[in-house]
């Protein structure tokens, strides 16, 4: 357990050698095969890591490294602090969970990539597993790290990586950009976290999570009677880096561009690990944030509208990784929404699972467009089933997982999110709103991932023919053409590499639920609610005992609201499957019927928009009035944020080149002016020489008559 | 008073006397010798060294001699020491230059050894009569020096200016000394000293005063009684432009110490305003209007006015901070300004005046030493370590800022700004350009050593310069001051 | 009036001295210039006879004796440099005598 | 009363002189001006005591110089009138305005330090004169006064009046030098 | 120590052997001199490590130290000792120097002895104001530097080069010759109170000005340090100096020369004038915060790939004047290493575009684009500075930034607030000048066969690659070595502080061991109170 600062090391010599040495001389299998193979052993170890903690007595160990910061004297709120960071990282249950789900996922995906990326060229393919070991390493940083500092290196390091990542077919414009957005976005947020960070020391005189908690949890809680205090100040600045991390809004425009990436770079950083760095960053400072429940109110509020709006603009996407990608945008809203109501247990727990679907999820998409030749418009497929059996199977339990229908994972972490938000009492909001939009949003969830699912393995094939002219319709991947320029031969399931590990995450995505059955099973399942009771440690200043608060609900009750929310998940299916399957011309009719979106949908006109909009600025944003709002509103605020940052560099360009050089040269102009004048006053006659020296003598002697 | 002239005047007016004489023989050696080109050189370089030894050997000495018209004291020493040095400077670098003009060395050496000798009385007199005549020899050697090349107009019109304004200032500078006379009744500085101290101040002594401000600022070139320096610099022959430039403004700066620091300490409060506004208006007047001139002559000309306002500064102060710092410059000011004629000298070809900016391209592919040589010298006129210039700046600094003339040290820091502009200019001439014009230049031996004295000058001094503040202290304390540094706090 | 003061000596020089002054700035012919200097040395020979008769003090008539041998010295330098000066410029215009300006 | 006479009549015609010297059109009547005004200055001198100095004044000026002055003038006035040519950027007036204020400023000066009976003066450490006239009962004035001259001369002021000599030689030389055609 | 009694000498001097050595090797032989100069800047290196081993970190004095008379008679002496910042400022000075000597071995091919002499002689020029604890003697080295560079950026400088020398040249003397008047007025202070004519820096250190004397002597250092950092409205030879300067020039004049100023301030005004530096702190900071976001601004709107990562330095310039001037001993120690790292990262981006400059003579980053493909290793090195640029964790800028800002938060939450922008903005533009240089496709015919980095220009970056990472994950012998100058500098400017080493002496543990609660050290400790 002392060695786990090897868990991030391993990924980091991996990435080393890839990177230093690999490049030029590995093999593609073997650039793979290493990367995999490090994270293979961090797996392990992180195993053991996981298995000697549940061994020990108080679930929490520290191991430090070495001193980062040596200790320097520095004011704080009260009185003398001493500023000091060290290199330590902390096993606790959260970070052991993180630590599963990062190596576990990481190292599947690692596999399937050495499948996905065979195309590439040499050179590249070292590069890529480079990178995508070393987003290990900061993602592990990040999870172990146990002071603010420690872990802000993680935070940051996930950023770079995945700014390389998305841009990793950097000949792509469309990818770069994406790749520039997706770090000033972040860099942005951590604006806001640095600022928590310095808060925080000057609050505390520590960074150690541990400290900090202890020492908050002696702090009185900030509710509204108390007012809005520095700690609620500390958890707000906090929270605005986690929007940026964790796209929320409005920070979470740059996770769509995103999928410009390889499909495993969106599997592993844009939907398991990466963007749940933020929701992982509130369950650690939970101590703060309970002392700040009007924070914990805004964090709610934020998390289920983003879901909605999310999950909404997932609706009509066409794109398969843009459904995919706003519906992990949804799904970190509920996460979000479950921080915000208290249950950071629900978070995590529920962070975990849709690790599994979501991580399913994509590679099941990967593993599509790698069939469809880089296909990535759902309307080109249909009825893929009878070609890649295991990807139409997997990605099914996922999305059925996501939707909801239990026993499959998601059932059981998002109806625990949802029952907390059922009790919660808000502090300025009235009850049960939280509850109705997470209800509203998980129905379509249910909807817009069947509709994915069906309109991509159902129905009839609509892609192009597979002859020789096949080249035609690729949208905008002109970044890599020659590499795949070689003819096509029909959707095809994908090689080994890939769908084993889609059958592992399968596997995970059905049972990985089980882990936090509810109370209320216990008559069928004796071990209700273990990653709560395992997670609960974390959520609470080791000092301070906070009893568990009591499910004060009847079973019945609980019961209902279970049902209820299946009966709804269910609802969205049936609807997807009747829309898409059954009488696909279901759609038209609805159009003739009901206005809005789906007249705006079925518009010939938009698709034509949506498909200049997939070339110029992605497809964020089309569903109707919300494809406005969002392109002007939220996106218009960040690129006229861009603009106006533009415009005011060249202005002060343009200040600096005319005024404050133009004054040097000013002066200097005065002289030169002032030398002819008096250059011209040397007239070569000696009588005005003459005169200037009478002169002098003149004014002399008149200051003398004067002065007297 | 003392009874007239003693057997040991004799021995303390070695040095004149060896001028004299020298100065006498070099025409007897011209007339009679064959190739006397070599022979008058040698004999007035010969004359010079004795001179020097001779001044040197009083090192330390502080009387008055002849009935008190002549001090040997630290101060006559040093000046003298100064004005014998660019005197040797200043031959050295003639021969070649005299060559091209075609002109007869002869009385040329003995006019410069003339002018030479007036400037030790003036460096030594403590009486009106004494320093007048001094002035007065010095002057007029130089009216017939600045006229030497007789075939060149401009070096006609440069006599002709100078003789002119030289004798319309005379007139000035007489009136003034007269005036005293009247105030006094005495010629010598100490009686005038006495003789005000006290008694308070008549407007008759006011107005001589502002005469004999006027009289000596024609001599040191301080605006507005500057105007003649641009053009006779111009029309000189270029190595009595170098001395006119040192020598001359070495000996009328004694010459002012001597009056205002010795003679008129009681009025000090007077004269420190006038200096306080010649010294300001010089410098910034000096160094604009070099700005843009494109005759390097004519540049070092305005140069060397603005370098007059720099050392109007000691005078201003009046301390012995203030003169110490006076003669340091001075005595630096020696190497950095022969050097840089002695350079523009070497320039004058057949074919090239050698004068104009442009003369001066591509010079550091041509000869890099003397490149790097001017480099130092317009380095150290500009006030840039680890030169010589750098030190004497220092000082100048140093006794405004400490009698608190704070203002006038800013007005000195941004001119010494200004000044690098135009200083720069000859080194982008001489480094960044490289066409180059005429013939190709050659390099006489007493060329060379001035060269070699000048940089080697100009570089010790900035590095190590204790000798020389040595002496100058010495010297300064010896002499007093009219505002004692004590009475500053 | 009738009796003669000190002041009365000094204000003749300094008339004299003055007239000598104008002539220096308003003539043109650079030997008339040459002989105002003339009058501005014997404005200042005068103030000095004039005091050292008035102090009984023969310090100013040494003075004037040195005076009047820099004028006479003056004199022959100042003719020979007009001489040199004609031979080139065929003029003795102090107007024309401006090659050398800014 | 004489005395008054004198001086007045004197210095009338000096500065009447000295008027027609800068103001006579051509360059040879003034020079004849001038010599007549030296001679006057001269007998000046000779009222205020001063015979040796008038009777160089007279031998030095009027008989050297201002013979000078004439070979000089005959020599360049042969050709065209010097003056014709007036540079348009020098106005006389101004330098005549100018001269005329500084002597205004002079006389006043006089006037107030005379009236204030001069400071300088009464406070006079230097009245002590270094030289004073002695009194020589017998013998002609002028003879007196050039013997007490001749002895300071060649005691207390014999380095001066050494360079002095040096500074005639300069000029003699300076003189030739500058008027041979040739070297 | 006295074994290394004449140790400063010998750094000191190292440079200017190699430079008379050149003085007589023939202008034709051009290999002999680049051998000849590079081995003498990398002597020159090698002799300065002992100032990192045998440093005594726990001595609170100057060490090294060595002292003659100089002029006596005004009291200048040859007194030369360092402490923590000069070390780090030295050995950073003697690196870049190799590190400049050995880049332009083919980038200059005219006047090639000329210009080693030049580098060499301004390298000792830097080092001796560094060492200098006489004032005069700084003083003179200061402006010793001057001349070199000028003639660097005047004669091996591209088109404009005459402006901008020249314009470097009077704008850094300006300032200068201002500070000297206010050396003079501390050196004649100093005698009124002690009676004794000296430069001694460290006897400044102790003289207690009046405050309003203090106010006007700080303004007058301010200009002259000012101007060299340069502070915002002092900046505009930077571009110019840089964009025209060759890639060495550019190198020293971003990696050392601008680190004069900011010295000049630690050494020379904040020990000397605390209540000066008190009274101007408000200004500073507004200047430094100008210059953080404004720099950043101006380099986002360039054209010119050297003059945006001028304008950079400018930014970062101001960052290391705010965390000097919170007056706290974080941010002083951030100050300091932050300067470190602008030498490190802004060296080595000057060094990138001077090699495609040397292969295409042209900086328009319109020119370039789509490198990486080209020139894997190029980009990768250029990737690793850009981060270290924007401060990213685990990288040198990092350090720096976080010490500053959190040194700045705790005194005045609305500057950190604004320098932090600084963070979004640096990301911005340097990202933005990444992406237009390196990504995309190459579309300039021109680019497509240039050749990725020689072993040579390689070489050049291992160094400074290697202390980017080593600062970043390690930074602790740095800081240690900073502790007791901070310390003294503190000491100064806050009355009531209590060093470190002085509660390490009476035997308290040296505050906060391990991460943890506040750890109360025995006396009130302040960071700059306000």
């Amino acid at each position: 357990m002392d060695s786990i600062w090897l868990i991030p090391l391993l990924p980091g010599i991996g990435a080393a050698l890839n990177g230093l040495v690999g490049i030029r001389f590995f093999g593609k299998r073997f650039a793979g095969l290493l990367a995999s193979f490090m994270m293979g052993w961090a797996l392990w170890l992180s195993l053991v890591a996981f298995v000697e903690l549940l061994g020990t007595e108080e679930r929490f160990h520290q191991v430090t490294l070495a001193s980062w910061i040596p200790p320097i004297p520095l004011e704080t709120a009260d009185g003398v602090g001493s500023f000091t960071v060290d290199w330590s990282f902390t096993l606790d249950p959260l970070s052991a969970m993180m630590l599963l789900i990062v190596t576990g996922i990481g190292f599947l995906i690692h596999i399937y990539s050495i499948g996905y990326i065979e195309h590439e060229p040499r050179g590249g393919v070292a590069r890529f597993f480079c990178y995508l070991n070393l987003f290990c390493f900061f993602m592990l940083t990040l999870v172990l790290g146990s002071n603010f500092l420690v872990m802000f290196v993680g935070w940051e390091g996930v950023g770079l990586c995945s700014y390389l990542l998305i841009g990793y077919w950097y000949q792509k414009k469309s990818a770069s950009d994406a790749g520039k957005k997706a770090f000033i976005v972040n860099r942005i947020g951590d604006w806001g976290f640095v600022l928590g960070v310095f808060l925080v020391f000057f609050t505390f005189g520590t960074l150690d999570f541990r400290a900090v908690a202890e020492a908050a949890s002696h702090m009185p809680v900030e509710t509204a009677a108390v007012g809005f205090g520095v700690i609620s100040a500390i958890c707000l600045l906090l929270f605005v880096g986690a929007t940026g991390k964790s796209a929320q809004i409005p920070l979470y425009v740059w996770l769509p561009d995103a999928m410009e990436g390889p499909t495993p770079v969106s599997a592993l950083i844009h939907a398991a690990t990466m963007v749940t760095a933020g929701v992982y960053m509130v369950c650690r400072n939970a101590v703060l944030f309970t002392h700040a429940p009007m924070v914990m109110e805004i964090v709610a509020i934020v998390g289920v509208l983003t879901a909605l709006v999310a999950a909404t603009i997932g609706l009509v996407q066409t794109d398969i990784k843009r459904v995919l990608a706003y519906s992990t945008v949804s799904q970190l809203g509920y996460m979000f929404l479950a921080t915000g109501v208290g249950a950071f247990g629900a978070a995590a727990f529920h962070l975990m699972t849709h690790a599994f679907f979501k991580a399913l999820l994509f590679l099941g998409s990967g593993s599509v467009i790698h069939g469809m030749n880089e296909e990535q418009d759902m309307r080109r497929m249909g009825g893929l089933r009878q070609y890649m059996p295991v990807t139409a199977l997997t990605m099914a339990i996922g999305a059925v997982a996501i939707a909801g229908i239990p026993p499959f994972s998601g059932f059981f972490s998002k109806d625990e999110i949802l029952f907390r938000t059922y009790l919660h009492h808000g502090v300025f909001l009235p009850d049960k709103v939280l509850w109705g939009l997470g209800v509203v949003t998980a129905m379509l969830t249910a909807f817009y991932m069947f509709r994915l699912i069906n309109m991509t393995f159902f129905g009839a094939y609509r892609g192009p023919a597979w002859a020789h002219e096949g080249d035609d319709g690729h949208g905008g991947d002109d970044g890599h053409e020659q590499d795949h320029g070689h003819g096509w031969h029909g959707p095809h399931e994908s090689p080994r590499w890939m769908t084993i590990p889609l059958v592992v995450l399968a596997v995970g995505a059905m049972f990985a639920g089980f882990v936090g059955v509810p109370i209320a099973f216990e008559a069928l399942w004796p071990w209700t609610a273990e990653i709560e009771h395992f997670l609960h440690p974390s959520f609470v200043a080791e000092g301070a005992h906070a009893a568990e608060e009591a499910h004060h609900m009847s079973l019945l009750g609980e019961l209902g609201l279970m049902a209820f929310s299946v009966l709804i998940a269910m609802g969205g299916i049936w609807f997807a499957y009747r829309n898409y399957v059954e009488r696909p011309e279901a759609a038209e009719q609805m159009a003739a019927s009901l206005a809005g979106p789906h007249r705006v949908l079925t518009n010939k006109y938009y698709v034509d928009e949506l498909y200049d909009a997939t070339v110029v600025r992605g497809t964020m944003g089309s569903a109707g009035g919300l494809w406005s709002v969002d392109r002007r509103v939220v996106d218009g605020a960040v690129n006229g944020a861009g603009w106006t940052t533009i415009a005011a560099s060249w202005v002060s360009h343009v200040l600096d080149k005319y005024v404050v050089d133009g004054l040097v040269n000013l002066i200097a102009w005065i002289c030169g002016e002032a030398s002819y004048v008096f250059r011209r006053a040397q007239t070569g006659l000696i009588q005005n020489y003459a005169f200037a020296t009478l002169l002098g003598v003149f004014a002399f002697v008149t200051w003398y008559l004067v002065a007297r | 008073m003392p009874a007239g002239f003693t057997a040991a005047d004799f021995y303390y007016l070695l040095p004149e006397l060896l001028l004299t004489g020298g100065a006498l023989l070099v025409l007897v050696v011209d007339m009679l010798l064959p190739r006397r080109d070599w022979a008058t050189l040698g004999m007035t370089l010969f004359t010079l060294a004795a001179t020097g030894a001779a001044v040197v050997g009083f090192t330390g000495v502080d009387t008055t001699i002849s009935a008190g018209l002549l001090a040997i004291d630290g101060f006559a020493t040093f000046f003298k020491s100064i004005v014998i040095l660019s005197a040797l400077l200043t031959v050295l670098m003639s021969p070649s230059y005299l060559r091209v003009e075609a002109v007869r060395p002869g009385e040329y050496y003995f006019l410069i050894l003339c002018a030479t000798l007036g400037m030790l009385f003036m460096a030594s007199g403590v009486d009106l009569i004494t320093l007048f005549i001094g002035l007065e020899t010095m002057a007029i050697s130089f009216y017939i020096l600045a006229g030497y090349l007789k075939p060149s107009q401009r070096s006609n019109e440069a006599s002709v200016k100078y003789f002119l304004l030289g004798g319309f200032s005379l007139g000035i500078l007489l009136y003034g000394m007269s005036l005293f006379y009247g105030a006094t009744g005495t010629t010598s500085l100490n009686g005038i000293a006495e003789a005000l101290a006290g008694g308070e101040r008549s407007l008759t002594v006011s107005l001589a005063l502002v005469l004999l401000v006027a009289g000596m600022g024609f001599k040191i070139a301080a605006v507005p009684f500057h105007m003649w320096a641009p053009d006779v610099y111009e029309g000189a022959p270029t190595p009595v432009t170098a001395y006119l430039s040192v020598g001359s403004k070495a000996a009328s700066f004694a010459m002012i110490l001597r009056i205002f620091i010795e003679g008129l300490p009681s009025l000090v409060a007077d004269w420190q305003v006038l200096f306080w506004v010649l010294a300001a208006v010089t410098m910034t007047v000096g160094n604009i209007a070099a700005l843009t001139q494109s005759n390097t002559k004519r540049m070092l000309a305005y140069s060397s006015i603005a370098h007059a306002g720099y050392i109007l500064i000691g005078v201003v102060a009046g301390t012995e901070r203030g003169i110490a710092a006076a003669m340091v410059y001075l005595w630096v000011y020696i190497f950095m300004q022969l050097g840089a004629f002695a350079v523009i000298a070497l320039l004058r070809r057949q074919d090239v005046i050698g004068d104009e900016l442009k003369d001066l391209s591509g010079l550091y592919l041509r000869k890099p030493l003397v490149a790097v040589a001017m480099l130092i010298f317009m380095l150290s006129l500009g006030g840039i370590p680890p030169t010589a210039g750098f030190m004497g700046k220092l000082w100048l600094f140093s006794a405004a800022i400490e009698s608190g003339f704070v203002w006038l040290a800013v007005i000195f820091v941004v001119n010494s700004v200004i000044s690098l502009y135009f200083y720069y200019r000859v080194i982008v001439f001489m480094w960044l350009k490289d066409e180059s014009v005429g013939s190709d230049i050659v390099i006489s031996p007493a060329m060379a050593t001035a060269l070699v004295i000048a940089v080697v000058g100009s570089l010790l001094f900035g590095l190590y310069p204790q000798v020389l503040f040595e002496h100058a202290q010495v010297a300064a304390d010896m002499f007093g001051s009219a505002v004692s540094t004590a009475a500053l706090r | 009036m009738l009796e003669i003061t000190p002041l009365h000596y000094s204000l003749l020089s300094a008339a004299l001295f003055m007239i000598g002054v104008i002539g220096v700035l308003v003539r043109r012919n650079v030997i008339i210039i040459f002989m105002s200097i003339e009058l501005i040395l014997n404005a200042v020979n005068i103030n000095l006879i004039a005091l050292s008769d008035q102090l009984q003090d023969l310090a100013g008539q040494v003075f004037v004796v040195f005076v009047i041998a820099v004028a006479a010295a003056e004199a022959a330098v100042g003719l020979g440099i007009i001489i040199a000066f004609y031979r080139n410029k065929e003029t003795v215009n102090i107007d024309e005598i401006q090659i050398m300006r800014w | 009363m004489a005395e008054a006479i004198v001086f007045w009549t004197l210095a009338v015609l000096i500065l009447g002189l000295g008027i027609l010297v800068i103001s006579a059109r051509s360059a040879v009547h003034s020079v004849l001006f001038l010599v007549v005004n030296f001679l006057l200055v001269a007998v000046l001198y000779v009222t205020l005591s001063a015979e040796f100095v008038a009777v160089i004044q007279v031998l030095v000026y009027a008989g050297g110089i201002v013979v000078l002055y004439l070979f000089v003038v005959m020599l360049v006035n042969l050709k065209k009138a010097p003056e014709r040519y007036a540079d348009p950027r020098r106005v006389p007036w101004s330098g005549t305005l100018l001269a005329g204020a500084v002597l205004a400023e002079v006389v006043v000066i006089g006037f107030y330090s005379a009236l204030s009976d001069d400071g300088a003066r009464s406070a006079g450490g230097g009245l002590g004169a270094d030289t004073p006239f002695a009194d020589c009962g017998a013998g002609s004035l002028v003879s007196c006064n050039t013997e007490q001259l001749g002895w300071v001369l060649y005691t207390s002021y014999l380095i001066p009046f050494e360079l002095a000599s040096m500074l005639l030689l300069v000029a003699m030389i300076g003189a030739i030098v500058l008027a041979k055609r040739h070297w | 120590m006295s074994n290394d009694s004449s140790l400063l000498s010998l750094i000191l001097f190292t440079p200017l052997v190699g430079a008379l050595v050149l003085l007589f090797v023939p202008k034709r032989q051009e290999d002999a001199i680049r051998w000849i100069a590079n081995i003498t800047v990398a002597v020159g290196f090698l002799v300065s490590l002992p100032l990192w081993f045998r440093y005594d970190s726990a001595n609170p004095d100057f060490q090294f130290v060595e002292r003659l008379p100089w002029i006596p008679s005004i009291g200048a002496e040859y007194f030369l000792g360092v402490d923590g910042f000069s070390v780090l400022l030295i050995l950073l000075t003697t690196l870049m120097g190799v590190i400049a000597v050995l880049s332009s071995w083919t980038a200059i091919q005219m006047r090639v002895k000329e210009y080693y002499i030049f580098l060499l002689m301004l390298q000792t020029g830097m080092i001796g104001a560094f060492v200098s604890l006489d004032f005069l003697l700084f003083f003179l080295f200061w402006e010793v530097m001057l001349v070199p560079m000028y003639f660097l950026i005047g004669i091996w400088g591209s088109d404009n080069r005459l402006y901008s020398a020249i314009k470097f040249f009077l704008f850094t003397l300006v300032g200068s010759v201002v500070m000297l008047l206010g050396i003079l007025a501390v050196y004649f202070y100093n005698h009124s109170v002690t009676g004794v004519y000296t430069f001694d820096v460290t006897q400044f250190h102790q003289l207690s000005i009046p405050a309003d004397m203090q106010w006007w002597i700080f303004l007058a250092f301010f200009l002259g340090f000012a101007v060299k950092v340069p502070m915002f409205p002092f900046h505009t030879w930077l571009p110019d100096a840089h964009t025209d300067a060759p890639t060495a020039g550019s190198v020293i004049l971003a990696a050392v020369l601008l680190k004069m100023g900011t010295y000049g301030f630690i050494r020379f005004s904040l020990p000397i004038l605390p209540e000066g530096t008190a009274a101007f702190v408000p200004l500073v900071a507004a200047l430094s915060i100008i210059g953080i976001v404004y720099g950043a601004l101006v380099a986002m709107a360039q054209r010119d790939w050297k003059r945006l990562v001028a304008y950079s330095s400018v930014s970062h310039m101001g960052m290391v004047m705010l965390g000097m001037f919170a007056l706290t001993p974080v941010g002083i120690t951030g100050s300091i290493v932050q300067q470190l790292n602008h030498g490190i990262s802004t060296g080595a981006l000057f060094l990138i575009v001077g090699i495609v400059y040397e292969r295409r003579h042209t900086r328009l980053i319109s020119e370039y684009g789509g490198l990486s493909k080209i020139m894997p290793v190029y980009a990768a090195v250029f990737l690793v500075m850009t981060m270290s640029s924007i401060g990213l964790p685990t990288l040198n800028g990092f350090i720096g930034e976080i010490l500053i800002l959190q040194g700045v938060f705790v005194v005045q939450k609305t500057w950190a607030f604004f320098a932090a922008s600084g963070i979004v903005l640096g990301a911005a533009y340097m990202l933005w000048l990444y992406q237009r240089t390196m990504f995309g496709t190459v579309d300039n015919p021109k680019n497509e066969n240039l050749p990725d980095l020689t072993m040579r220009e390689f070489v050049t970056f291992v160094p400074l690659l290697v202390l980017a990472v080593w600062i970043g994950l390690y930074p602790k012998p740095f800081l240690d070595r900073l502790e007791t100058s901070v310390d003294k500098v503190m000491m100064r400017v806050d009355s009531d502080y209590t060093p470190r080493f002085a509660v390490v002496v009476d035997g308290g543990a040296p505050a906060g061991v391990a991460a943890g609660a506040p750890v109360a050290i025995e006396a009130p400790v302040r960071g700059g109170g306000r």
